[in-house]
């Protein structure tokens, strides 16, 4: 049976370190504001630093341990390449102001990434620039102010969301200064368009959605909400975390989206790092171009260089062009896959999530609420589970990992109550999903009290996290502190 | 040779099994109108090919570790040690995402508690976050933290930040209804100027936001009286750092900043062309519920075990939604990773001797420029790793002949600061020998 | 910076708890006479300093990604996918040693047996070794075990196999009263000679050794016939392989060989100068008592779960001692795990892909040779993807010139060969591209 | 408590894997040669593999995971740098045949690499051909006949070896053809100097020891020796698996040695490699010299070249040159430490192994056979636990498995029964060594049944080794057959 490792790991500060040296003025700098008081870091030789982080190491789960069906988050594998080619050093080593002359392998890098995203997305033209999903929609959001503004239409300032967006969704149009205005979703799991037409007015900046959304549902009525949304002199933002979907079956910029962020650590294979870093490029229509940040990439006579000239652009967004390695890695995968990889991808994506659906729904322990077609992903309920056995969604998640298994995305979107959000993606085996499913099932008859204190195979067990939020320890010195009260 | 997606080969197994008969069916949902048939872009590539064609764009890049660069602006050259990027290439840390269930990332979040203490000890205040996307949206958060926790509107700084920083500030703040002022540079010292300060500094100000060293590579002299400015105010001390400099130079936290901000890549990060970034971001324990960003804390497991967790989630984005301290949710943590890897292996002492070498060559490397005779100085205040010259020649015409040399000259400042004509900022770091000095030096002598 | 030894800083900690004053009294059992003060060796250097020095040393190598390399001879440049090289660095892997405890190996004892079953089945034998060397220590092992089951002493081997080769043999059978006879080639065909061979074929035969493709890239068409001469004899057919061909020519398990040897580099493993170097060894099950080297077994744990372990090893030296089948110790398990891993990627279709691409390139590359008018066919056989040509101008000029335009030619074999004047071994693989052998020629059309 | 990760991962071809395509007949091949049944190995797509090798990685102790006190191994640290550097192309991606003007780097490295050696050892000259120790035994055994039979001395059939050698010097021996006689040792612990001058005579061809010997004894006679060795016409041979105990301290060249071989991978911090590759450089005195392989690497006005008119030589003992990337990585090493880090690696090795020994034969649980001082390894005797609790060494290292410690080398040298042999090396810390101790301590007090079962914390439990060998399963093929006879 799967465990995880588990080592006693402790802190980096409480392993021995050597004596710091004591520190001598520097001549050249006022005394009164050099640092003399060592930095109250440990000296510790290389051996073990290096054990120090691989026991951190073993004592995490990535992709490369298995499934991780992070419904969302579209944890797909990371092919070997493409991180291997982020690291040659003639694309690492570069500096960010380094003479064109000296950069066109890279620009042309770039120049060809946002035309491969245009293609892809149907859009008009594209910047690299945000650094995750969150920042390109904090883009997208400036670009609809730029565009309002420049049409002097300077009292648009709601941006409706429907009620199952992502959480950044709202954040991003409220940081931007914008009025969020969310609506429920139909019956179906879609947007409401007769109350879409209803919140629509000459104060709406723009309408926020994925598609398909956050349950995996394919809105259908795309083209007409893109009808009335502009016709109420609105613009359309595709948030595109999913569209791992419809790779090479559907653009957005067809479906009459007018802005579109891409998470290129979701849909194009790069890695999520723990968190990052990600890539979140916006694509825009031919009317919002002007606005896009500097600077843009432009071709001339074979050469690349950057262009600053741009007088309308709302001006940066992130301080050079753009996670760079992370772009290197969706290019790499994009010129892997091509057009037949891509569409065979979101096939496949969408076959799995159906495949695990069905069975997982026949197995009749779990609830699949709203429309039953869809996409890539899908969202179970257990509140039968709940109510009968007071098995809570949580639960589930815990104890999967006993399994060796990630757990899925659990409560969202908040409209599915006890939400386990289920995204297996394409590069999951049929073996890997029957697995799955059939923990899931087994889970579902298991002990409430077993569930309960799951899991037991993980490096600790269930984690109090509420004692974390009562007692702030947020660094070292919060623990010397704690530990010496106590 | 192999592909990702294995269930191609299972296709229609799977298909029988939901009682469909194609693929297609499963996009029967999508409007016939906009579905399409095929992208137009060429088609797959083996990884033998595509490392292929890779090759042949890096080859039309010029590395830094072919071409000598003094370049300054921030990003430059630092030493990575082979085990940062060892750790960092362990697939358990890098294939991983947001540690939402901690019981099976506990390896993650027991580093990334590490790196915000690592931050903490550094900068000298009492929390740090675990990563902004990088120093410029840092900038941009404290601002509108400031904002939050002053519930004023005016926001000060530098006018000689970089621009892209000023721009990307100006980006973050502009919905919420904040005004940016920009408070001069003292022509002589390249400081700030304090009189200017003093004048600007009144109760509608939500924060104070001054580069140590800034931008023109100036350490601040006077910071303890920019301190006493500060302190009595309900205004905020938001403070941008170089972490190498922290070394030798005083943390913010001992000249009582609220906020600290900086830009993390050169701890054990690439320059990558401008990516690779790290947002550093830290603040006094009492400003944490209006910090942006993941925060790690330390607790315990249902036996009682020290464990790991995010903590604060409340003021996330995934559970406060519109009213969260920020929209950020994917950070920059790999990208920290490799930075508390860095710090631990420099460790109190290396951390000393790196700061020092930078300090060091920051110093030869003027004198070296001067010493040509090519160059003189504009500013007097004492600087880091970076600083500004102006050429006492045509400055692009200096810099294309050093490129044909395979050197890199500085950043002209014209085009940002049209009061420092003919300006260079050059910068330089630990990697820096006695050759390249020399290299340089007998370039400007024969170019110039 | 930190060093790699923790306890110099406890060191007198340590004495003290020793009762001893200094270093120096851990080492007063050495004579005095021959203790020494110090190398005669540079101080050491920082990992930034020795960095910076290996990497001057490194710009004065050419590496074939740089240089257009044609050589033949065994090695030559294979795509190797970046998962090997993910794989063999984690340090799991590579910072262990020999499995003795098999409870904390499994992960690397089951990649062994697996392997081991990779190179059965790529080779048709029954069983495989963990690996040796590389293929020429292999051969000369196979001499040895030819011996230790005919117990006759007399070992055939072609005469065209690599001097490199044939002089590891020597050394490793000259001690042990072994004769090494060879074979001649088939002067038209590049083959072996079969005439001769049935000639040298009698009682006193420990083995014949064949390569297949030969030195000369030779496939051997014959093999059969060679099968049935050897068959109902004692003798043991010894076959050497390359392992990229097998996917598309019959493996020697087929043609009743009893050991079959080869060099494994090609199989995920770099150039590397030479080294990496991998020593596939194959043999029948009833001859494993006599192999050398490890052999990695299926077995039970002490629930009965599966598990594996090191087997057979009162074969091997710290058992047997002065008696065992070998003196082998450490073998070169990192590169067979590489070679495991890029079977594994490969594939069953991938690997077909690759030996196909591997023959069909080096058709091409004949040709494009011949094309140019500046070359001659010396031999009739058919070639897997290396061959020799016959220039028809001085060789040496001609590598020479080619060099400076960046296109390394093939190898020289007169200086090993006396009767194939002014001939070269070119060699190619599945990395060339179109581009690759229209250069060539155009070099060729400019130089000759 | 320490926990090993656990996955039940199934052979690569127990996995699900795509059908194989159909061969067709590849023009100009007969058909009779080609190979038209695929080959049995499955076809995974690389996620999968990915995993697979995850897993098993994970299921595997190294240097990196903790405490790995092989004796007689030196388990050190390897550093990443030297990791590193020895896959960079322009070292990497080197054919063995290239034009000298193209490797001016490599040959640069190992010209300086063998000086290096040559000061350290205090030999004449270096070779770095051989593969791996017991290669460079065999090299050095080779030498030795070449030697005699130069000096038309053909009558030398006997090498001489102490009963506490490494199994590789009487096997390496008997494979050049020589007599093995081992003679066994004093009640010190080392030689027998009154029974070698009996054994010497004038068949004997060399004597070979290694210094300090498996025991971590300095043999302080080894001047004595060398001369009456010499005084009989042999050749002294130095096995240089030890050599981390003396570095800078003292040098078998000095103590009279004629031919020594080194374990780069041992005392030079280039890794193990879970069984290799190493290298085992072959150093001689100035008579021996013209024996060594081809190519010998030269050194004319400031180039680099290979050497192959050496007349004398015995030829080749390896395709090539040696295993470059072990002798890059110990060139790094090398470099890094320069004479006072290597030094400090002897004294430090040598007090880290004297305080092991000291707390553990403190503890009284343990035997310490023979004389007390040691240098970097020592051996322990649980004589006195079997014959009181029946407590083997077998189990005391199976039980600190437990402990997330890797156990040391058992059964060796085969005269202390019941041996445990302990090299901690330079790179442990002191609480790591602590933490070893109390183990070692604790488990000695441990129930025998609890040790008998051992370990429980491994991915599987004690191997059933007897099984192994009655029922040889060795390949896949062989499994499935085993399994189709149930
Ligand atoms: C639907 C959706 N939108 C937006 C985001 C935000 O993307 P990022 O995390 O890259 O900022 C996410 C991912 O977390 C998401 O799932
Ligand atoms: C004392 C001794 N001699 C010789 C050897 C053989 O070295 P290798 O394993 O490199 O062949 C070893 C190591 O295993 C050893 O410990």
């Amino acid at each position: 049976m799967f465990r995880f490792a588990r080592y006693n790991e402790p802190l980096i500060f409480e392993l021995p370190s050597r004596e710091t040296r004591e520190r001598t003025p520097i001549p050249g700098i006022p005394r009164k504001i050099q640092r003399l008081k060592p930095i109250s870091i440990p000296n510790i030789e290389e051996p073990r630093v290096a054990r120090h982080f691989h026991h951190l190491s073993q004592m995490n789960y990535g992709v490369d341990t298995g499934i991780y069906p992070l419904g969302s988050c579209t944890m797909k594998y990371n092919p070997k390449i493409c991180e291997e080619i982020a690291r040659w050093e003639e694309f690492s080593c570069l500096h960010p102001h380094q003479d064109a002359s000296t950069v066109q392998g890279i620009l042309q890098m770039m120049y060809e990434l946002e035309e491969m995203l245009v293609e892809i997305t149907g859009m008009h033209a594209f910047t690299l620039q945000p650094a995750a999903g969150a920042h390109g929609e904090l883009l997208g959001m400036l670009l609809t102010r730029a565009y309002h503004e420049n049409n002097s239409d300077n009292n648009r300032k709601d941006v409706i969301i429907p009620d199952t967006a992502h959480g950044t969704n709202p954040a991003s149009a409220s940081i931007a200064g914008f009025n969020v205005i969310e609506i429920p979703s139909n019956k179906d799991g879609t947007v409401d368009v007769k109350l879409l037409k209803k919140s629509l007015s000459d104060k709406t900046a723009c309408f926020m959605i994925t598609n398909p959304n956050t349950l995996g549902i394919f809105e259908d009525n795309i083209l007409e909400i893109a009808e009335c949304v502009h016709d109420a002199g609105a613009l359309l933002y595709y948030d595109g975390a999913n569209m791992n979907a419809i790779l090479g079956k559907a653009r957005p910029g067809d479906m009459g989206f007018d802005i579109v962020h891409l998470n290129l650590h979701k849909t194009f294979s790069t890695p999520h790092g723990g968190g990052g870093p990600g890539s979140g490029p916006i694509g825009v229509n031919r009317e919002l171009e002007e606005f896009l940040p500097i600077p843009r990439i432009i071709k001339e006579k074979n050469r690349y260089r950057f262009d600053y000239d741009k007088p309308k652009s709302i001006g940066k967004i992130k301080e050079f062009y753009g996670n760079i390695s992370v772009l290197l890695k969706a290019y790499t995968y994009i010129k892997m896959m091509g057009y037949n990889g891509l569409r065979e991808t979101s096939e496949i994506a969408v076959l799995n999530a159906n495949y695990m659906k069905k069975k997982i729904v026949d197995s009749k322990r779990y609830e699949l609420p709203y429309k039953q077609m869809r996409k890539h992903e899908f969202v179970l309920s257990c509140e039968k589970l709940k109510e009968e056995k007071n098995i809570r969604a949580a639960d589930i998640a815990k104890r999967l990992l006993d399994y060796g298994l990630h757990a899925p995305t659990v409560y969202f979107p908040l409209i599915v109550k006890e939400a386990l959000m289920i995204e297996p993606t394409e590069t999951e085996s049929k073996e890997d999903l029957d697995r799955y499913i059939d923990a899931l099932i087994e889970i579902a008859d298991e002990d409430v009290e077993k569930l309960k204190n799951a899991p037991y195979n993980t490096p600790i067990g269930r984690v109090d996290e509420v004692y974390a939020t009562r007692n702030l320890i947020l660094t070292w010195r919060d623990f010397k502190e704690e530990m010496s009260e106590k | 040779m192999p592909g990702f997606i294995p269930n191609v080969s299972w296709k229609n197994d799977m298909l029988k099994s939901l009682g469909l008969s194609s693929i297609d069916e499963l996009f029967s949902d999508i409007p016939e109108k906009i579905r399409i048939d095929k992208l137009n872009l060429p088609k797959g590539l083996s990884q033998q090919e595509v490392e292929r064609e890779l090759s042949f764009l890096a080859d039309k890049n010029i590395s830094c570790k072919k071409l000598l660069s003094f370049l300054g602006g921030g990003v430059k050259p630092h030493y990575i040690p082979a085990i940062v990027k060892s750790i960092i290439s362990r697939s358990e840390f890098y294939t991983a995402y947001t540690p939402y269930q901690p019981e099976a990332s506990q390896g993650f979040l027991q580093a990334m508690f590490e790196y915000q203490s690592m931050i903490a000890e550094l900068t000298g205040m009492e929390v740090a976050n675990a990563s902004m996307y990088d120093a410029a949206t840092s900038l941009g958060e404290a601002a509108l933290m400031s904002t939050r926790i002053t519930h004023e509107k005016c926001f000060l700084i530098p006018e000689n930040i970089s621009w892209e920083r000023k721009s990307v500030l100006h980006n973050y703040v502009k919905g919420t209804g904040i005004e940016v002022k920009e408070i001069r540079y003292n022509r002589e010292t390249g400081g700030i100027d304090l009189d200017d300060l003093k004048k600007n500094l009144d109760d509608t100000v939500s924060g104070v936001y001054l580069e140590n060293p800034n931008f023109f590579g100036i350490i601040e002299e006077e910071i303890y009286e920019i301190q006493e400015l500060i302190e009595d105010r309900k205004t905020l001390f938001v403070v941008g750092i170089d972490p190498i400099s922290l070394g030798i130079l005083k943390p913010p936290g001992e000249y009582n900043a609220d906020i600290v901000i900086g830009e993390g890549r050169a701890l054990g990060n690439p320059m990558d062309f401008g990516g690779s970034s790290l947002g550093i971001f830290a603040c006094k324990k009492k400003y944490i519920r209006q910090m942006p960003g993941r925060i790690i804390g330390l607790t315990k497991d249902i036996n009682g075990n020290r464990a790991f967790c995010m903590t604060l989630q409340t003021r996330e984005q995934h559970i406060r939604r519109g009213k969260a301290t920020s929209n950020i949710c994917t950070n920059n943590g790999l990208n920290a990773l490799a930075a508390l890897v860095y710090i631990t292996w420099l460790g109190s002492d290396g951390f000393y001797d790196i700061s020092r070498r930078n300090f060091e060559n920051g110093q030869k490397l003027m004198e070296i420029l001067l010493d040509s005779g090519r160059f003189e100085r504009i500013f007097t205040g004492i600087h880091f790793n970076e600083f500004v010259l102006r050429y006492k020649g045509d400055v692009s015409k200096f810099n294309t002949l050093l490129l044909e040399k395979g050197i890199h000259s500085g950043l002209p400042l014209e085009a940002y600061f049209p009061e420092l004509k003919k300006t260079l900022l050059f910068g330089v770091t630990e990697v820096y020998g006695e050759d390249d000095f020399n290299r340089l030096y007998s370039a400007i002598m024969e170019v110039s």
